[in-house]
């Protein structure tokens, strides 16, 4: 199926790009400016939602797909399911931006910055959306992700991928133990 | 204009200010609500789906029936006893004439006593049928509600072939009967008993075994004997917390003691236990009939009652084994044509009050369980 | 004006889908046909769930509004459409207003990667197992947040019931589907597919459905699946979210017309779409009974008939009934329109048997009748079942069907493996 | 489930003692053997010459019809059929006598019609009926209610019937108050009369002392009066309520 994607190149890729990029953007500005905090999380999953199908565009639909399945199905449930029991009414009324809103601006700053460097540096003297400038591997790309976990040579992920999991089993336990008085 | 009822303050221990709060919910379920089987009104403190406690708001349905009665004569207040337990409205009749005729030092000739007998116990079987559908439709089967009501459609031709009415049916008067049984009333009755007994297979096969079924009973609303009695619980209620005790056998009215037949008890007191109770009852039911359109004698249906009736002056507490417990008349006669004061101690009213004792440190979906377990009837209730 | 026929021509004799053959006029005649076919499939869901319903129960369900009530759920969807729509005076009304759009949208997208057909697709993703459960997992928000925007208590148990019930349930059925998947891997190159079509390929290459497949593990996993999709759909017997003797109609309570007609849709497509799932994973998708036993010709043209067979069988149903029809001038429009109801099956099943149609629709028709099949049990289900009280589902999510998903998987890739395994064990003994 | 169905057991030995969890004797009437049990159905009471003590009642009025407002009506007919009909007559068994023993005029034993009950006297409620249910394993309480007698100086009788399971017997214990006296709330012996009391308190006005939460039941809170009085007058409720609420003068 690689050569009916080859031979089928991406239409109005920019259109999609800038698209998607705005949603996110809006949906971003949408999160932290909304009062109410449903709201915020909906907002949050336009912005999540509109990053996997920018990862689609990147050929990489098994990161797509676990973006929509991870975060946008699974963790953002859990959130809108705390935030439903708070009180809404009383979150509305506080303030919305506290003392911090200098750090986040100088580490937004920095962070653009860094972005800029990099796109500049890489992509010195060249367009923006060069033909072809994706090279679409020929494996695909769930077993691209495969191979770089658990490939027996090229697989140099495998001791984080685990010891993430072990560290996600002590946050579990820990919250069990922290919520739970009395097991 | 302001429904007094509206503005009562909910009575609850700690008043939750906030919305939402975590720990606390307080939800009124009805007095309009799917499950609770007619205008009954509970008021739920939850802990997410915990129950903490609830309260029971009644009276939606008064009539004043005691009030009333004290306007009629006693001929008169007859037809309203069966509007108190409309599902069982036979065994609300039997109960007032039993009571009234007690009053009047008259008992009604045996041929009476067994047309009584029989249409009281298919009363019972009709409103157990009408307890199983509603109680598995509460519990989320839709399917035995149809059944039980198809069922329950020949015990009301029945009524209707002998009197006239299928629901209200006013079978009894007040020393006997007002109708000799139809022709072909025993063959009906026959045919009946044969009719429903695989029936009653029919339902047990879609609940009793059902894993679901279990999970949802076993150990749901359990009330022990102790509790039970002390909250003067009674009828299948008791008998499934391993009291066995009926008034049929206890304190025999009617002829009861004329048939053979046996109180099925349960042991844990829960919501298994009872539905097992009723089943089993129903069964039972069917042996009495059975007994008793082979024994029917002939003979008058009325004893030599007055045409006015006026007891002396006296008073007589009176109670049969309704299908949902202790059906009692407190009947108090001042020698008029009208009684003085006439109390029905229901039995529905009383289980009622169990709800809560029940329902403690369960879930929401056991407090449907253990509402549609108790069998009530609103109109009862609230009389 | 050539040219674009010639784009539309050329897809004919495709052996792809549309999406992945990249023609974009096909891909939206799919999309199309797609929507409108579910919508029908809704509809007639909702009659003959009424009437199978009915059946179970002793009783003859819609009779009224056309014969055997076939206009009911045109009458419904009217009725739905005229009513009042009505928004809670302390509802959230953005949330309220975006709440069924969320869970028609996630339960309509799915649908892009069904394979009807191995070129009857509207595209075939490389992870397309996974986008399904992706997406399908989306609903839940919708419901989340309808529960949450409605301000009412019912609603909000509702929801919080729906979330926890969707997201527990999700874990056992991913651990099922990638049994399954484990399963396809099994061919010469040892590479497996999440996509669709491939998975039902694979079924087709190893001449099993992976139903049978290492009996009886393959059953198992399908066992789980069957059940977590009903949880999934919340439908009887894990229909809590929406448990009407406790909650009156738990999420949506307080949706009526239109908005709440959306949220009916949104819950007979899912249940369609996860016995897409069911039916691709475990039951060989499109492919008709016996594909690799009974081949060549005369084999071929046995199971191609057999859909003009069936709606003619129908059409003839039709027509007994409308014999059976009371003879009154009343009932003269109803037998009227049962004859023409017949005639149209019987008309369509005639269209069946033409060799051009006969050779494209047989992969739509198994599809569609295994998928009915599940649809039928949903039904069955519901008239059988009492309903599991929260904590009994949870407790049969993680407790039961968690732990036999995981040991399930394990099981797969050993005896998936067990060959290899074998080799590595003898070469440590020879050593 | 078949095992949980039991055969009716053999009527249980006279002096079986039933455990908590299996009270009841079934099986039909018995009497205890102390020949004290009168059940129901017995219609003719058993009538044992009148002790000196409860010969005297402690009442002039014949118990259960003192001052009867319709009483005239029945002096009226001769009532053919029946004679005058049975009288209460005084009831004796070993419980009475011991009782009998104990508070001496404040209770006075009485049968009719084969039903047994107490006339007590309102201060002894609480402590007759503690015994009741403590000595006597009266520990069922079926019913709580009340009559109104207007014409009488104490206008209520107060009426509780109580049950045994291990004597399978039924007695009412009756007391009379007046208006605006309290009657001490039995919720602590049986939990039942919760309710009942409150029903009580709803349609007479009786208020029950210790009760925990006294408050109308079946009518709503805002309801006037009593209605199971024999002075409440149905209409005026029903015109008040017209007049406020519709603006006329009469519904009816």
């Amino acid at each position: 199926m690689n050569p009916s994607l080859t031979s089928n190149p991406p239409v109005a890729t920019p259109f999609f790009f800038y698209g998607l990029a705005a949603i996110m953007i809006i949906g971003g500005i949408l999160v932290i400016t909304r009062k109410n905090a449903v709201h915020s999380a909906l907002a949050l999953i336009t912005t999540l939602l509109a990053q996997a199908a920018l990862y689609l565009m990147l050929y990489a639909p098994f990161v797509a797909g676990v973006q929509i399945i991870l975060y946008a199905g699974g963790i953002m449930v859990l959130f809108l399911f705390v935030i439903m029991l708070i009180s809404i009414e009383r979150a509305e009324k506080e303030r919305q931006f506290n003392k911090q809103w200098l750090v986040g601006i100088a580490a937004a700053a920095v962070l653009g910055g860094l972005f800029i460097t990099v796109y500049t540096t890489t992509t010195k003297g060249r367009v923006l959306f060069p033909e072809g400038r994706t090279s679409y591997v020929d494996m695909q790309n769930t077993q691209g992700i495969a191979n770089l976990l658990f490939d027996q040579h090229a697989g140099t992920y495998m001791f984080a991928f685990e010891i993430a999991s072990l560290l996600l089993l002590v946050a579990i336990i820990g919250a069990v133990v922290m919520a739970k008085k009395r097991i | 204009m302001t429904d007094p009822r509206s503005l009562s303050p909910l009575d609850l221990e700690t008043p939750d200010k906030t919305f939402l709060d975590a720990n606390e919910l307080v939800i009124n379920m009805g007095p309009q609500h799917p499950a609770t089987h007619g205008v009954l009104r509970v008021i739920l403190r939850l802990d997410g789906e915990k129950v903490l406690g609830l309260e029971c708001v009644i009276g939606y349905l008064h009539r004043g029936v005691e009030k009333i009665a004290e306007n009629r004569t006693y001929t008169m207040f007859n037809p309203y006893v069966d509007r108190m337990d409309y599902v069982a409205a036979v065994s609300n009749g039997l109960g007032y004439c039993e009571a009234v005729e007690k009053l009047l030092s008259v008992e009604a000739p045996p041929r009476a006593q067994y047309i009584r007998v029989i249409l009281t116990e298919l009363n019972r079987i009709a409103s157990h049928q009408l307890w199983l559908g509603t109680h598995a439709l509460d519990i989320g089967a839709i399917t035995p509600l149809f059944y039980t009501f198809r069922d329950r459609e020949e015990i009301l031709k029945i009524f209707e072939k002998y009197c006239g009415a299928r629901l209200t049916t006013h079978a009894f008067r007040i020393g006997g009967l007002q109708y000799e049984a139809y022709d072909g009333f025993e063959s009906d009755v026959r045919n009946f008993v044969s009719f429903v007994k695989p029936k009653i297979d029919e339902y047990e096969e879609l609940l009793t075994t059902n894993r679901i079924w279990l999970e949802r009973t076993k150990g749901v609303g359990v009330i022990s004997g102790k509790d039970a009695i002390a909250l003067g619980v009674t009828g299948p209620v008791l008998r499934a917390s391993g009291v066995k005790w009926d008034i049929r056998k206890a304190q025999p009215y009617a002829n009861y003691k004329n048939f053979d037949f046996e109180i099925p008890t349960g042991e844990n007191g829960d919501t298994y236990d009872r539905y097992i109770v009723r089943m089993m009852e129903m069964r039972q039911s069917l042996r009495i009939i059975e007994q008793a359109v082979a024994g029917i004698p002939e003979g008058p249906i009325m004893a030599k009652v007055p045409k006015v009736m006026k007891p002396p002056v006296g008073e007589v507490y009176h109670s049969i084994e309704a299908p949902k417990g202790e059906l009692g008349y407190f009947i108090v006669s001042d020698g008029s044509t009208q009684p003085y004061r006439v109390r029905v101690r229901p039995p529905s009213f009383v289980n009622l009050q169990a709800l809560d004792v029940m329902c403690r440190d369960q879930l929401v979906a056991d407090v449907i369980a253990v509402i549609g377990t108790l069998d009530i009837v609103l109109g009862e209730v609230d009389r | 004006m050539h040219a674009l026929v010639q784009y539309i021509e050329s897809y004919l004799s495709s052996d792809k889908t549309p999406g992945a053959a990249g023609n974009f006029f096909w891909a939206t005649v799919y999309v199309l046909l797609v929507f409108v076919g579910l919508s029908i499939a809704v509809i007639a869901m909702n009659w003959l769930e009424r009437k199978i319903l009915a059946h179970m129960q002793v009783r003859l369900g819609p009779m009224r509004v056309g014969p055997h009530g076939l206009l009911q759920p045109i009458a419904d969807a009217l009725k739905l459409l005229l009513k009042e729509d009505i928004i809670p005076d302390g509802a959230d009304k953005v949330v309220f207003w975006i709440a069924p759009f969320i869970v028609v949208l996630a339960a309509f997208t799915v649908f892009v990667v069904v394979p009807f057909g191995p070129t009857h697709a509207i595209t075939d993703m490389n992870i397309g197992i996974l986008f399904m459960l992706g997406v399908s997992s989306l609903s839940v928000l919708g419901i989340v947040t309808a529960g949450w925007a409605s301000n009412s208590h019912y609603p909000l148990i509702g929801a919080l019931r729906s979330s926890a019930q969707m997201v527990s349930y999700e874990v056992a059925m991913g651990l099922a589907v990638v049994s399954a998947i484990l399963m396809t891997s099994l061919n010469e190159s040892k590479t497996g597919t999440l996509s669709m079509i491939g998975i039902v390929q694979a079924q087709f290459d190893q001449h099993e459905w992976f139903l049978f497949k290492f009996f009886p593990l393959g059953i198992i996993a399908f066992g789980i699946f069957a059940i977590a999709m009903v949880a999934e759909t919340n439908r009887a017997p894990f229909d809590l979210p929406e448990a009407e003797s406790e909650l009156t109609a738990g999420f949506h309570t307080e949706y009526s017309g239109f908005r709440w007609s959306l949220f009916f849709l949104a819950e007979y497509s899912a249940m369609i779409a996860v016995s897409s799932i069911a039916v691709t994973l475990w039951i060989g998708g499109w492919l008709r009974p016996f594909p690799n036993l009974l081949q060549g010709s005369t084999w071929d043209l046995a199971f191609s008939s057999v859909p003009g067979i069936t709606f003619l069988l129908l059409g003839a149903i039709c027509f007994y009934n409308t014999a059976r029809m009371p003879k009154h001038p009343l009932f003269k429009i109803q037998t009227l329109g049962l004859a023409g109801f017949g005639a149209v099956l019987a008309l369509i099943g005639l269209m069946m048997f033409l060799p051009p149609v006969r050779e494209r629709v047989g992969d739509i028709f198994w599809f569609s009748a295994k998928v009915a099949g599940f649809m039928y049990l949903y039904i069955w289900y519901r008239g059988t079942f009492p309903r599991y009280r929260f904590d009994q589902l949870m407790k049969v999510g993680w407790k039961v069907l968690l732990p036999t998903g995981l040991a399930l998987l394990i099981l797969t890739a050993v005896v998936g493996m067990r060959a290899e395994l074998l080799a590595q064990v003898k070469q440590v003994f020879q050593r | 489930m078949p095992d949980e169905t039991k055969s009716p057991p053999p009527p249980p030995p006279e002096n079986e003692k039933p455990t908590a969890d299996k009270p009841a004797t079934p099986g039909g009437v018995k009497s205890t053997p102390s020949g004290s049990v009168q059940s129901e159905t017995t219609t003719t009471p058993s009538k044992p010459s009148p002790s000196s003590e409860t010969s005297t009642p402690p009442k002039a009025a014949a118990p259960a019809t003192p001052a009867k407002p319709a009483a005239p009506a029945a002096a009226g007919h001769p009532a053919p059929p029946k004679p005058a009909g049975p009288v209460p007559t005084p009831w004796d068994s070993p419980l009475v006598a011991k009782y009998k023993r104990e508070y001496g005029t404040g209770i006075n034993p009485l049968t009719h019609l084969g039903q047994n009950y107490f006339e007590v006297d309102r201060s002894l409620i609480p402590e007759i009926l503690q015994l009741l249910r403590d000595d006597e394993k009266f520990d069922y309480c079926v019913d709580l209610t009340a009559v109104h007698y207007p014409k009488r100086e104490k206008q209520f009788d107060v009426v509780w019937v109580l049950y045994s399971f291990q004597r399978n017997e039924r007695i009412r214990v009756k007391t009379q108050i007046a208006d605006g006296e309290t009657v001490p709330s039995s919720v602590p012996l049986w939990a039942t009369c919760n309710w009942l009391e409150r029903e009580v308190y709803d349609m007479f006005g009786i208020k029950f002392d210790g009760h925990p939460d006294l408050k109308r039941i079946l009518l709503p809170d805002g309801w006037k009066g009593f209605p199971l009085r024999k002075d409440y007058g149905i209409l005026q409720q029903d015109n008040e309520w017209v007049q406020i609420n519709l603006g006329i003068e009469s519904g009816q």
